[in-house]
């Protein structure tokens, strides 16, 4: 298995979770049950006592959800503490309506999944081989998911909103990835977290954007100054885009589908109820920002229009459960954030109103997608299943009424959410209306299939997974539902707790919400049958429209953003695979690395800055004739040093540039350079002739007649000219005229020499003025001694 | 009250010498290094805390008048760079400690190195600074042979040589720094630079960025990191990663936006160019690596990117970005490399932390260094540089977990097992780096005086 | 004058960088070595005076040369000869575990150690 | 060693005691003329690496003792540092040397007893350490080489 095939899905995701995915589950599986054994763990067992990871999670969430509702009825709250001053951060939390809609169903349909993941995940780990222990990572990361959607429900600064935001990508990205040896897990975890962490980094960008033209990251602060243009409009559409893309909404959505690679608790919470969520939660919290631009909220409802059509229509050709609901998924975000985009109270309270009712309904049926395919030893295609309602029968009418409230069925919150988006829409005309009104006709008819094939009709094949469903599979599925009915009946929490919510997203202004069945020719009554007839239709006769939807599908598949994700990541592979081809890997290259762009920007320097009358040429009188002839020595031997073949002659030749040098020293008044000098060449050809000693004779001529290639012929000598002219140029003009003849340190040394107690003013300075440099030079050589003993005695033991 | 302005260098300087005659694959004497570093840790961590709350200390060696004897200075910038590059040091010589010390001299050349560069960052004298450098240089030349293998002495080699030439441009820099100005303490350079030539000045300028350049391993000064950092043994590897690159920045950052202020604002495109390349370059050269050594060491060329770029955008919110960008990434990279040869799933979480340090994930302490990068961004008002700020940002988080899931979900680290005690450094850095990302006051704090100590560039 | 060391230097620097291009570890020593007798050389040369020694008691009516860049030169030169030691023993060692001197061989030793580890990994 | 150099074996042993004065002449006028604590240390160390080339390093290492060469430059440098920083303990700056400036100095000949002299001292014993040091690796490495070869 290569690293691409996990990195990168090969194939569409309804082919790779079936092949592919099959076939490394075979492989992986036996890795993990050796694995298991290895570890001394046995394989969890499906049966026996509740575990306690999930009561004690469910009991958390259920106390917190408590919490959150008795707060909230008691009029909300907020805490404001200081966080990182020097950017003003403060840790500002508030309930409002918004926030308590989302941390009421974060925490209660937490509880609820929890309670029923206690029992899934066991058969989950026990089908795989895996050991019981396991489950603690995954109530670890779906809590911590809870506790980050609680915190960005509630955070009021920007800067902890994404804090939030990322803790959520993070929770989202282990547990899409807790089957950590299936490639469909792998692939599918590095997609949601690579989209929706990119995108979050939108957020962050168009959060500093604000921070800098506000001076503040705190919302309510930045609400109040906010004024249209179009820094702000840009600030929105990026924060807008990254709400888009955790909504899993077109062209981001294909994260979503793939991350049906996570056991189904975590899609019947993450998403369906809180992950993708998140992301209209997101526009809710900074709406007033948003709609300031009428560009990012025309963009919206073009972006929920898509979303809503394309994964209805995909929706209706699925195979896989899972995938059937993800698209739905898809689809229903988009009702939302067409909601947002249409703009005004009808917009902003339903858009608050949609989520709630969907949350309920789509998680239900997660959860009912995770029990047949328990019930059925993990079968989860359609064509598979069929007449399990005689097996099921609770499931089976909790799933009737969960796929009546997302189909918007009277007598269900559903039918509201698409009573809101009919009302909303009509306000924009007909164009919009009527396509707005094809996103329920297509919900009816994908949703209706769903649970027909699930449950009508005669089975297929005869079930091999356990007789009867524990109860706390089947009864958060009936809870949901019940919810679900409840509300469609009694519905003025819902009613007013959106209303509220949508208030806080006009900024404070009330938005007006009218929950209630009118039973009359009202225009959004007519649309809603119109829709019931058209779906009912389409729901009867979907095998002849299959084909165009299939093609639709391919043609999405093949050539949508799942495919340019591919293939960028893909391309992004090849790239550093051929970038790495041309990498350095030989000494010379790595000097010429240093050199040639060094040249290059001594040119440039000499470009950008005056040149004339910098370069002065200095005194030269006759007195200097000897300075000049051993100065000429030095640069002969230099020269010479380039020709030797033998390496002998070579050290040779470096001792006599050394020894000129020393001259040089002695003559320009330095002699005590000088002496260190001849010391030091003197030590360096003892080294040299000691070092060549350890060689094999032969070894140092027998190389050196190696041929030179052509190609380096020339670039070898070219290169030390070009190095050797900008050596000249930097030294020739840095040491041309100082321009301020002032007063120099040196004169100082020179007076003070003789209060150090010594004649000779150098040595002065480095026994005493300078002695902190002088102790650093003898830590040098010190080192120098270590490491040489190192180096020694280990090419001495190899 | 100079005696703590010298008491961090003097510890581990004295302990060094000391530790040379013994064999430092006893443990006690590995552990009695770990005790000096950390006593030198301690002594910095007062000295620092003095300096945030009144202020730089100086001192001039002999009490001679400055420029005659040798400056000391102990300012923000330079306790916020020593207290990091000290830290690392002391994570990998514990860890190493932990899994057993391979060699004779490590802990001597560790605490050696830890004096150098306590020297340098506090060296207020050029002359001073390039001669604490070659002391924490060669060190680190002889460190990246431990391990002793053939490949770790090819790379020494290279290290080696290529730093060297860095050095002896830098040398020839301080020798045209003298000659401009006349003296070598560095109030008298900054002021001596100012009446220069421009034309000498700018040929210092790029004198010095070129040798720090090297040091920080930028593209396209960089073909010599990846040979020293995927041969080098983790611990060593973090050492060189997470304190010596501090050179570079520490570098850059006093010598650019410090003493040659004008030469740098000329000069910031150049920066922020030569930061560009490094942070596309590195990003792409990682994304198709998939040893984890590889991985990092060319990330480790993209993140030093980060910093140049900042400083080339410069003002408060500039230089505040580059230091705390390149406190961030120091304590990334050694997290990231000491995990390298461990194994479990605590180092995989550990490791997770890193990864998400490294893509600016919170609450991992990355995130902070992508806010004051954006933020610097977005002041210049230049959509190029978020665009690329943006961009490494995405490609960093396709090659971390590439990395990360090859390595710890498809189990190419699960074969052995390392002892639980060799994982508690890593496991410290994890807790410390997401702590500092969940409490991010004192790292902006830090930074943001940091950034105000140095010279007119300053707010 | 100051054209004068400054054209030997830049011979100096120019003829180590050919050497440090050159195909052999001594001679990337040898290089080593004269750039770093450049970047003496030129520290000397910053100085702003010429004349006797700076040694008391000075001979009356001359110039003292600068003493400051002879103490810089000589702990340069110092350190240039540590540096330098060290790195000449690397280069035994890189010897002894390679047998060969030649750079070329050497980086196809480290092309081919790295691509063993990428086919390792994947 | 065959016999037939034993006239370079007695120069080399003669040559020695020059080669100390040289050497102690360096570091007793490094103060007051040319020549400090790092030339002597290096024309001493020459002296003992001239035995090393002449006599081999068994023999030279027999009559010399340098086979404690790392520990003098351990102890070189940890008085070198010593001195520089014991002043912090009387509330001085580092490397304010002894006595202070302007005040009379106690000679011994031209040699001027400052505490500069001492740090001298320790810088000259590093060197020599260090040089003594690195030839003798290389001498046992020498011998290693020609034993596998």
């Amino acid at each position: 298995m290569t690293l691409d095939r996990r990195t990168v899905p090969t194939e569409a995701p309804e082919a790779r979770t079936s092949e592919a995915g099959s076939a490394t589950s075979d492989r992986t599986g036996r890795t993990a049950e050796s694995g298991a054994a290895a570890d001394g763990h046995p394989p969890a067992r499906p049966d026996g006592p509740f575990p306690p990871a999930a009561a004690l999670a469910a009991t958390l969430a259920a106390l917190a959800f408590a919490a959150t509702l008795y707060a909230w009825l008691r009029g909300g709250g907020s805490i404001d503490l200081p966080w990182a001053p020097t950017l003003g951060l403060r840790l500002h939390f508030r309930l409002d309506a918004l926030g308590a809609l989302y941390a009421l169903l974060a925490t209660g349909i937490g509880a609820v999944v929890f309670l029923y993941s206690g029992r899934y995940l066991r058969l989950h780990l026990s089908h795989q081989g895996r050991p019981a222990r396991d489950e603690r990572s995954f109530y670890a990361f779906m809590l911590l998911f809870t506790v980050s959607m609680v915190g960005l429900a509630t955070a009021q600064d920007l800067l902890l909103l994404f804090v939030f935001w990322d803790l959520t990508a993070i929770a989202s990205y282990f547990l899409i990835g807790f089957d950590r040896h299936e490639a469909a897990s792998w692939s599918g975890a590095l997609m949601a977290l690579l989209v929706t962490g990119i995108t979050a980094v939108l957020l962050l960008v168009g959060s500093v954007m604000l921070f800098v033209a506000y001076g503040t990251f705190s919302l309510p602060e930045i609400i109040a100054e906010a004024r249209p243009g179009p820094a702000l409009t840009v600030a929105a559409a990026l924060i807008a885009l990254a709400g888009l893309a955790k909504s899993a909404q077109v062209p981001f959505h294909f994260w979503l589908p793939n991350a049906m690679a996570a056991p189904t608790p975590v899609s019947a919470y993450l998403h369906s109820a809180a992950m993708v969520a998140a992301g209209v939660l997101l526009i809710g919290r900074t709406y007033p920002l948003l709609q300031e631009s009428e560009l990012v909220l025309d963009g919206m409802l073009v972006v929920g229009l898509a979303s809503m059509l394309a994964g209805g229509l995909i929706a209706l050709t699925r195979e896989r459960l899972k995938q059937v609901l993800a698209y739905s998924t898809v689809a229903q975000y988009g009702y939302m954030v067409a909601l947002y985009g249409l703009g005004g109270a009808a917009g902003a309270a339903g858009g608050a109103f949609v989520v709630a009712a969907h949350a309920l309904a789509k998680s239900a049926l997660f959860m009912v997608s995770g029990a047949v395919t328990r019930a059925s030893g993990g079968e989860e295609r359609l064509g598979r299943l069929g007449g399990r309602w005689r097996t099921m029968p609770v499931v089976a009418g909790a799933g009737a009424l969960a796929a009546a409230a997302l189909a918007g069925l009277p007598l269900t919150a559903g039918f509201f959410k698409d009573e809101l988006l009919f009302k909303a829409a009509l306000e924009h005309g007909p164009v919009v209306t009527a396509l707005v009104a094809a996103g329920p006709v297509l919900t009816l008819a994908y949703i209706g299939r769903f649970w027909g094939r699930i449950f009508l009709g005669s089975p297929k094949e005869a079930p091999t997974g356990p007789r009867s469903l524990a109860t706390t599979l089947v009864a958060p599925i009936a809870v949901l539902a019940l919810i679900s009915l409840v509300f469609g009946l009694w519905t003025a929490p819902l009613e007013s707790l959106a209303a509220e919510a949508g208030s806080v997203s006009l900024g404070g202004e009330p938005a007006g919400l009218s929950v209630a069945y009118h039973l009359d020719a009202r225009a959004t009554n007519l649309i809603a049958l119109g829709v019931y007839t058209l779906g009912g239709l389409l729901l009867a006769t979907y095998p002849r429209w299959l084909p165009v939807a299939q093609a639709f599908a391919l043609v999405a598949l093949r050539f949508g953003p799942e495919r340019a994700y591919v293939s960028s990541l893909r391309q992004a592979n090849r790239l550093s695979s051929a970038l790495h081809r041309f990498e350095v890997r030989d000494l010379r290259r790595r000097v010429a690395a240093v050199l040639v762009p060094c040249g290059v920007l001594v040119t440039a320097g000499f470009l950008a800055t005056p040149t004339l009358g910098q370069y002065e040429v200095g005194p030269l009188d006759g007195r200097d004739a000897p300075l000049a002839i051993v100065l000429a020595l030095a640069a002969a031997a230099a020269l010479a040093a380039m020709a030797p073949r033998s390496q002998l002659v070579l050290v040779l030749v470096l001792s006599s540039a050394g020894y000129s040098l020393a001259a040089v020293f002695a003559l320009l008044g330095a002699p005590d350079v000088a002496l260190v000098a001849v010391l030091v060449e003197t030590l360096f050809a003892l080294l040299f002739v000691a070092v060549f000693s350890l060689l094999p004779g032969g070894v140092l001529d027998r190389e050196q007649s190696l041929s030179v290639p052509p190609s380096r012929r020339w670039r070898d000598p070219l290169i030390a000219v070009v190095s050797g002219l900008f050596a000249l140029a930097v030294v020739w003009g840095t040491l041309s005229s100082p321009v301020p003849r002032g007063p120099r340190i040196s004169e100082r040394l020179i007076e003070l020499a003789p209060a150090a107690h010594a004649q000779d003013v150098v040595t002065a300075i480095l026994s005493d003025f300078r002695g902190l440099d002088t102790l650093a030079e003898a830590t040098v050589l010190l080192i120098a001694l270590a490491g040489v003993g190192g180096a020694l005695s280990r090419a001495r033991s190899s | 009250m100079t005696d703590l302005l010298f008491l961090p260098l003097l510890v581990p300087w004295l302990a060094a010498v000391g530790l040379v005659l013994l064999d430092g694959r006893r443990p006690g004497v590995a552990w009695l290094a770990v005790g000096a570093l950390a006593a030198h840790l301690a002594a910095l961590a007062v000295l620092a805390a003095r300096v945030f709350e009144r202020g730089p200390e100086q001192a001039v060696t002999g009490e001679w008048p400055a420029g005659v004897g040798i400056v000391v200075r102990a300012d923000a910038l330079g306790m916020v760079f020593a207290l990091l590059s000290s830290a690392v040091i002391l994570a990998a010589l514990v860890h190493e400690t932990l899994a057993g010390v391979g060699g004779r001299r490590f802990p001597a050349l560790v605490v050696f190195m830890a004096a150098g560069l306590t020297g340098l960052f506090l060296a207020r004298d050029v002359f001073n600074f390039y001669v604490f450098f070659e002391v924490a240089m060669i060190s680190a030349y002889a460190l990246s042979t431990y391990g002793g293998e053939a490949r770790q002495a090819g790379a020494a080699f290279v290290f080696a040589v290529v730093n060297l030439l860095g050095s002896f441009l830098f040398l020839i820099a301080v020798a045209g720094i003298y000659h401009q100005t006349g003296t070598l303490d560095m109030d008298g350079v900054t002021t001596g630079l100012a009446a220069a030539g421009p034309n000498a000045a700018i040929l210092i300028a790029v004198l010095v960025l070129v040798a720090f350049s090297v040091k920080l391993g930028l593209f396209p000064f960089h073909p010599w990191l990846p040979a020293v950092y995927i041969g080098a043994r983790p611990a060593v590897a973090a050492i060189l990663a997470g304190a010596l690159a501090n050179i570079g920045s520490y570098g850059v950052l006093r010598f650019g936006a410090d003493l040659l202020p004008a030469q740098l604002r000329a000069g910031s495109i150049v920066l922020v160019v030569l930061g560009s390349a490094s942070i596309v370059y590195g990003a792409v050269q990682a994304i198709g690596r998939r040893d984890s050594a590889e991985v990092l060491a060319y990330s480790a060329i993209g993140q030093v990117g980060y910093v140049l770029v900042a400083v080339g955008v410069g003002g408060a919110v500039g230089l505040g970005a580059a230091v705390l960008y390149a406190l961030v990434n120091g304590l990334n990279k050694a997290l990231l490399f000491l995990s390298i040869d461990l194994r479990g799933w605590l180092v995989g979480a550990a490791f997770a932390v890193g990864a998400f340090s490294v893509v600016g994930v919170p609450p991992a302490a990355g995130f902070l260094g992508k806010v004051v990068m954006f933020r610097a961004g977005v002041e210049t008002g230049s959509v190029a540089l978020v665009v690329l700020i943006f961009l490494g940002g995405a490609l960093s988080f396709l090659y971390m977990f590439q990395l990360y899931q090859t390595d710890f979900w498809a189990g190419a680290r699960e074969v052995g097992r390392s002892a639980p005690r060799t994982r508690v450094v890593v496991l410290v850095l994890a807790v410390l780096v997401l702590a500092l990302g969940a409490w991010p006051e004192p790292l902006l704090a830090v930074s943001r005086d940091a950034a105000e100590a140095l010279g007119p560039e300053g707010p | 004058m100051t054209l004068l060391v400054s054209v030997v230097v830049a011979i100096v620097f120019g003829s180590g960088c050919y050497l440090l291009l050159k195909g052999d570890l001594f001679r990337v020593v040898a290089g080593t070595v004269l750039i770093s007798n450049a970047a003496v050389l030129t520290l000397v040369g910053a100085g702003f005076t010429r004349g006797a020694a700076p040694i008391r008691p000075f001979p009356p009516g001359s110039e003292v040369s600068d003493p400051l860049v002879q103490a810089l030169a000589l702990t340069a030169l110092i350190i240039g000869f540590g540096v330098t030691a060290l790195l000449l023993t690397l280069a035994a060692r890189v010897y002894a575990s390679s047998r060969t001197v030649d750079l070329d061989q050497l980086s196809q030793i480290e092309a081919t150690r790295e691509d063993e580890l990428e086919e390792a990994e994947a | 060693m065959s016999p037939s150099n034993v006239l370079p074996r007695a120069v080399a042993r003669f040559l020695l005691l020059p080669i100390g004065m040289i050497a102690v002449a360096l570091f007793v006028k490094g103060l007051s003329s040319t020549g400090d604590g790092f030339a002597a240390g290096t024309v001493a160390a020459l002296g003992v690496a001239l035995q090393y080339v002449v006599f081999g390093h068994r023999e030279a290492e027999r009559c010399l003792p340098v086979r404690r060469a790392p520990l003098a430059a351990v102890v070189g440098l940890a008085l070198g540092i010593a001195i520089g920083f014991a002043p912090l303990l009387s509330g001085d700056p580092a490397f304010t040397h002894l006595p202070p400036a302007g005040e009379k100095v106690a000679k011994l000949g031209t040699l001027e007893l400052a505490t500069s002299v001492a740090f001298d001292a320790a810088i000259f014993l590093t060197v020599f350490g260090m040089v003594v040091g690195i030839v003798r690796e290389l001498a046992w490495a020498a011998e290693q080489e020609t034993e596998e070869a």
